[in-house]
């Protein structure tokens, strides 16, 4: 039992370690001028939220933000600076609204915090509602150890549907929007490629 | 002079291990972390190291980007038709229960095959996307002409 | 607020699930052993089919990747929509609701599909113009974008239109966030494909893309606040639920985050910047289905939101009418009209004359009545009808005259009489003249302000469809009274692009003429969504 | 007073505090910075921590992943969210893929990725459109007014 | 448990050291190592994190963070060294030899 209380101790330790950690990443982003490593910290941050994900108990989650996040997302980032440049110009225009809307923002959503369940509260409505549906029917109905795949697969599986779909949907976009230039350099030249 | 030996070797070598991995995670996603998607963004990475490492060109003798292009469409179409084929059984769309005759083994077919289509769309998309991503930065810069 | 109750739409719907949360039912292993017959398949499975078809159809387009079957089935996928949308809505027009549980799992646990008379007359809507504008889509396409696009196009056409469905059926509210992505993210490249026309169209696409993105994530940061609270995400489940927290703060600002979010998408004032650009700078067929069907909607999802899932007592407390929907909606009005007077591009009048309808549509809910509610479902419907024929009509001539500023279009009267005819039929309508379907909605309205003794806004509601009448006629002058550049050939614009034009601005005519059917719809969808059907209350 | 607001504060809900300053930073570099990148930046900095609010809320203490397993006896955390958010994940890759494309023709095409740099193109193109039309519509009105 | 909590704390503050490396630069191959060094110590908390909570089998996503890692470096380097993804490194290096 004492290894219980000690279990929870910690995960509450090593997230709270996570967030400062999390926030400094973040603030440095903002602040940086130069893209390079500001494309170098969006995956740090993507690697920190997903270890934050590991330790809030969303393996899946975690496993597809380290490779989307910190992996795809800045590989095309890096694409994209190589043929944009990565200084910024630092603008003069005031920052003064877009601090009030975030602040506004912000403020409603701290406001909102009151009424909240606890973190980690087990008796939260989300944790009595339909969770244990899910739970107890991916082992009877589905027999499918991992609970997310169930879930994703099977129950709610048309918005795993719809979101193959939106994957499709940006290769679809990417092509249209990257294609036409693609193709005017394969009739150019065609002797450098000859498959 | 050639500097980058080491990674030509250690990459040849990485690739497979990263490829029977993706395998793993796309199968194993019944029982740990992992799943289709998962499975599908690692074996587009492995597509990215052999394109960042050998360029382009190689990367698109492996994999030819017109047939990339279409499994796009075919990872879709098998999600979509693994809930079809539920529909003429009789029930509603994406009933996996009735696709065997026992439900449970129902429900494992069509995740089965649900997390296959949903890998081989999402591979072979995030492949596109590096692509066109890589073959527009190899365009020379002046004379476009938009 | 009770949700309304299920009434079993004839045998027909034998897919609703009744049984207890939790179990999964085995209903057809054991009677249907047997391949049921086609007919069968498709009467019983009718709310999926219709998003499943476009969105079968567009992967098979890519797959396919040639030119002439790209719009054929484009066509096909559209056109069935349609038929499915209006055996559909023959099947909710008593008031009934048909529900649709995938995978046959129970509503809370699974995701369910539902049609009741509001999202039936979406749905006809989203399939009526996406069938014109796939008509229209050949010979406009053709000349707009390049030859070897067009698979890609059409497949991207496809899946705005069964995304934007799938927003309209989904009965549950993260499978929207979901299809609202799907067709925002292939609007974003349509948009973007304006850019072979004039560059602009590019910057309007990612001003788009980052606005349209950031209502989403408020829309999803809303709906955590609310699963937090309910544990549930399924509308007809929340909406039990949540009466029961009200007075709550996180549900507030649940409520706004959810607002906002739509409001963005659906364009209300503050929040329509990427709107005028989006719609100037796309492709004529691209700006003629979004402008018809996109904004609506939003606008329905945010009518859903606030009367069936939060309910309109939440948002009454929430002042959410009195104070948000209806100033808002006012200034909306106002501005739009007022910056639409002073364009020199007549797709940017038009543009802004949607903000200002849009606004007609939130005065319509802020007057918190049900001829209000129905003056906007009807408005949704008619506006439709009418920006639709008009941003046809322009097409038509841009594909002419290559351009629709007003001094390119100095004597297209002449040049094109058919084509401009129906622009006339349609700006007449967007004005408002009697026997035409813009005269049906205002009046409406108008009856609405009416009933809450508020002459003031039936003043501004006269005043604005003045300032309409002013901009559309700055472009019939134009048209009409100029002489043609020299140098310009006669000559109409290809029959695939007048004949989807002509339907809707007859369209606009026949529903002005005969209202019974669309205000019948549009009433018994109010009346459904503020639960005075069924005896449910 | 300020003693009494911090012992009046639930402090159960720390992690969504500092989710919330997470969220406001990313959204305040989308709406504030000027460069197309960063935009994005910001924008994915904003949906990685809505994906942290979800991914909180389904945390039960002492709770393990939602993976059945012989054996355990702690509680699983809710595995609801963690399926969202695969999902939002996904259209946020979807979404920073189409934008980084779009910058990369907005780059080809107007040669910078500044926001008041493009804006000021359009606004030329704009006022020269508004000048053409205003021109050839005054002259067609003074050869009426000739007549 | 006691030497695991204490392997994790350490495995954060050498994050952080590697975080203030990574913000301070001044080169880019500063922050480039300092970003694989940020790398392996999540990769290595996520394996302690594992023994930590008592369920080890989810080290398959320290592997998945090994890997990209590896990847993403490769890919910075390359973009800093050349300014380019798609060529080839053999290419790129005739080409530089050709200079």
């Amino acid at each position: 039992m004492t290894d219980f209380i000690s279990t929870s101790f910690m995960e509450h330790a090593v997230t709270i370690l996570l967030f400062v950690l999390l926030a400094v990443t973040a603030i440095a982003v903002l602040r940086l001028t130069n893209l390079f490593a500001v494309v170098m910290l969006t995956g740090a941050y993507s690697l920190l939220s997903a270890v934050l994900f590991v330790v809030l108990d969303a393996v899946d989650v975690a496993f597809t933000e380290a490779s989307v996040g910190a992996g795809i997302s800045t590989v095309l980032m890096l694409a994209t600076l190589s043929v944009t440049g990565w200084r910024r110009k630092v603008s003069s225009s005031s920052n003064i609204v877009p601090l009030l809307v975030t602040l506004v923002v912000g403020g409603a959503l701290l406001y909102g915090t009151a009424d909240m369940p606890d973190f980690g509260d087990p008796n939260a409505p989300a944790n009595l509602h339909v969770a244990p549906d899910y739970i107890k029917g991916s082992e009877e109905d589905i027999d499918v150890p991992n609970i997310v795949t169930s879930v994703l697969a099977s129950y709610r599986s048309f918005d795993t549907l719809g979101e193959t779909g939106v994957i499709f949907t940006a290769g679809i976009g990417v092509m249209l929007l990257l294609g036409s230039r693609r193709k005017k350099k394969a009739a150019t030249d065609k002797t450098g490629e000859t498959a | 002079m050639n500097h980058h030996l080491i990674l030509r070797v250690i990459t040849k070598i990485l690739i497979p291990p990263i490829l029977l991995f993706a395998l793993y995670v796309q199968f194993h996603g019944d029982y740990g972390p992992g799943g289709g998607f998962q499975a599908g963004v690692i074996f587009a990475a492995a597509f990215v190291l052999y394109a960042l490492i050998f360029g382009l060109d190689a990367a698109n003798d492996v994999a030819p980007p017109h047939i990339v292009r279409g499994f796009t469409a075919v990872g879709w179409l098998l999600y979509i038709g693994v809930g079809v084929w539920s529909l003429f059984l009789g029930a509603p769309f994406l009933d996996y229960s009735v696709l065997a005759h026992d439900p449970i083994h129902g429900q494992h077919y069509g995740i089965l095959l649900v997390e296959g289509g949903v890998g081989i769309t999402v591979a072979s998309t995030m492949i596109t996307i590096f692509n066109y991503f890589a073959e527009h930065g190899r365009l020379p810069k002046e004379g476009d002409d938009d | 607020m009770a949700s309304p109750e299920i009434i079993l739409a004839a045998a027909e719907a034998g897919h609703i699930v009744t049984a207890a949360a939790g179990t999964h039912v085995g209903t057809h292993g054991a009677t249907h052993h047997e391949a049921p017959g086609l007919l069968d398949i498709i009467r019983n499975n009718l709310p999926a089919l219709q998003v499943l078809v476009p969105l079968t159809l567009a992967p098979l387009i890519t797959l396919l990747n040639n030119r002439n079957l790209s719009w054929l089935l484009a066509m096909v996928g559209t056109s069935v929509s349609l038929l499915i949308a209006v055996v559909l809505t023959t099947q909710v027009l008593d008031g009934s609701v048909i529900s649709y549980a995938l995978g046959n799992w129970a509503p809370p646990l699974g995701i369910e599909l539902r049609v009741d008379a509001a999202n039936a007359l979406v749905l006809l809507i989203v399939a009526a113009i996406g069938t014109c504008a796939a008509i229209y889509a050949r010979p406009s396409v053709d000349k707009e974008l390049g030859m070897t696009e067009q698979p890609l196009f059409y497949t991207a056409f496809l899946l705005c239109f069964s995304g934007l469905l799938g927003v309209t059926i989904t009965g549950d509210a993260f499978n929207l966030f979901v299809f609202l992505e799907i067709s925002s993210l292939s609007t974003y490249a349509l948009v973007a494909m304006g850019a072979k026309q004039d560059r602009r169209a590019l910057n309007a696409a990612y001003n788009y893309l980052i606005l349209g993105t950031v209502g989403a994530t408020f829309y999803v940061i809303g709906l955590g606040l609310a699963y937090m609270m309910t544990g549930t995400l399924n509308m007809a489940d929340l909406a039990q639920r949540l009466p029961d927290l009200m007075g709550s703060g996180t549900l507030w600002v649940a409520f706004g985050f959810i607002t906002i979010g739509l409001a963005t998408k659906l364009a209300m004032f503050p929040l329509h910047f990427w709107l005028p650009n989006a719609y100037t700078y796309a492709p004529s067929v691209v700006t003629g289905f979004l402008a018809a069907t996109a904004t609506k909607v939003a606008v329905y999802a945010l009518i859903r939101f606030i009367f069936t899932v939060f309910g309109a007592d939440f948002a009454v407390e929430a002042q959410l009418f009195g104070k948000v929907l209806l100033p808002l909606g006012l200034i909306g009005i106002i501005a739009g009209s007022l910056v639409a007077i002073w364009q020199v591009n007549a797709k940017r009048i038009l543009a802004f004359s949607s903000v200002a309808q849009i606004g007609y549509m939130l005065v319509g809910l802020g007057l918190m009545s049900l001829t209000g509610l129905t003056a906007t479902m009807l408005h949704m419907f008619n506006h439709a009808l009418m920006k639709g024929a008009l941003f046809f009509a322009l097409g038509a001539v841009m594909w002419k005259l290559g351009g629709v500023t007003l001094d390119k279009m100095r004597g297209a009267g002449k040049l094109m009489p058919w084509t401009m005819a129906a622009f006339v039929g349609g700006g007449l309508s967007l004005v408002g003249v009697p026997t035409t379907v813009g005269f049906i909605s205002k009046w409406y309205l108008l009856n609405a302000a009416f009933e809450r003794e508020w002459y003031w806004l039936i003043a501004i509601l006269l005043i604005t469809s003045l300032m309409a009448a002013v901009y559309m006629w700055r472009v019939f002058e134009v048209a009409y009274l100029r002489p043609a550049p020299e140098g310009v050939q006669k000559g109409e614009a290809p029959l695939l692009l007048l004949i989807p034009t002509w339907a809707l601005v007859l369209a606009n005519f026949w529903f002005g003429l005969n209202a019974t059917t669309t205000v019948n719809l549009a009433e018994t969808a109010a009346r459904g969504l503020l639960g005075l059907t069924g005896g449910a209350n | 007073m300020i003693s009494d607001l911090l012992s009046n504060l639930n402090w159960g809900h720390y992690n969504y505090w500092i989710i919330i300053v997470l969220m406001m930073v990313g959204l305040y570099a989308v709406i504030a910075r000027g460069n197309l990148i960063k935009k994005i930046v910001g924008l994915n900095i904003f949906q990685t921590s809505v994906f942290m609010l979800y991914i909180s809320l389904g945390k039960v203490d002492g709770g393990t992943a939602p993976i059945l397993e012989e054996g355990l006896t702690r509680p699983f955390s809710n595995p609801l969210p963690h399926v969202l958010i695969l999902t939002a994940i996904v259209v946020g890759i979807a979404t920073t893929a189409l934008a980084l494309a779009l910058v990369l023709r907005i780059k080809a095409v107007y040669g910078t990725i500044e926001e008041d740099e493009l804006e000021e193109a359009d606004n030329k193109t704009e006022a020269e459109e508004a000048q053409l039309a205003a021109d050839i519509l005054g002259a067609d009105d003074n050869r009426g007014g000739a007549h | 448990m006691t030497m695991f909590a204490a392997t994790a704390i350490a495995l954060m503050v050498t994050m952080l050291m590697a975080l203030v490396r990574l913000l301070s630069g001044p080169t880019v191959y500063d922050r480039v190592l300092a970003v694989n060094m940020f790398g392996t110590k999540t990769v290595l908390l996520i394996a302690v994190f594992g023994f930590l909570t008592g369920r080890p089998e989810f080290l398959d996503i320290a592997i998945v963070y090994a890997l990209i890692n590896f990847i993403g470096t490769i890919a910075i380097l390359k973009f800093f060294r050349y300014r380019t993804l798609g060529a080839s490194t053999a290419e790129l290096q005739d080409q530089e030899g050709a200079q």
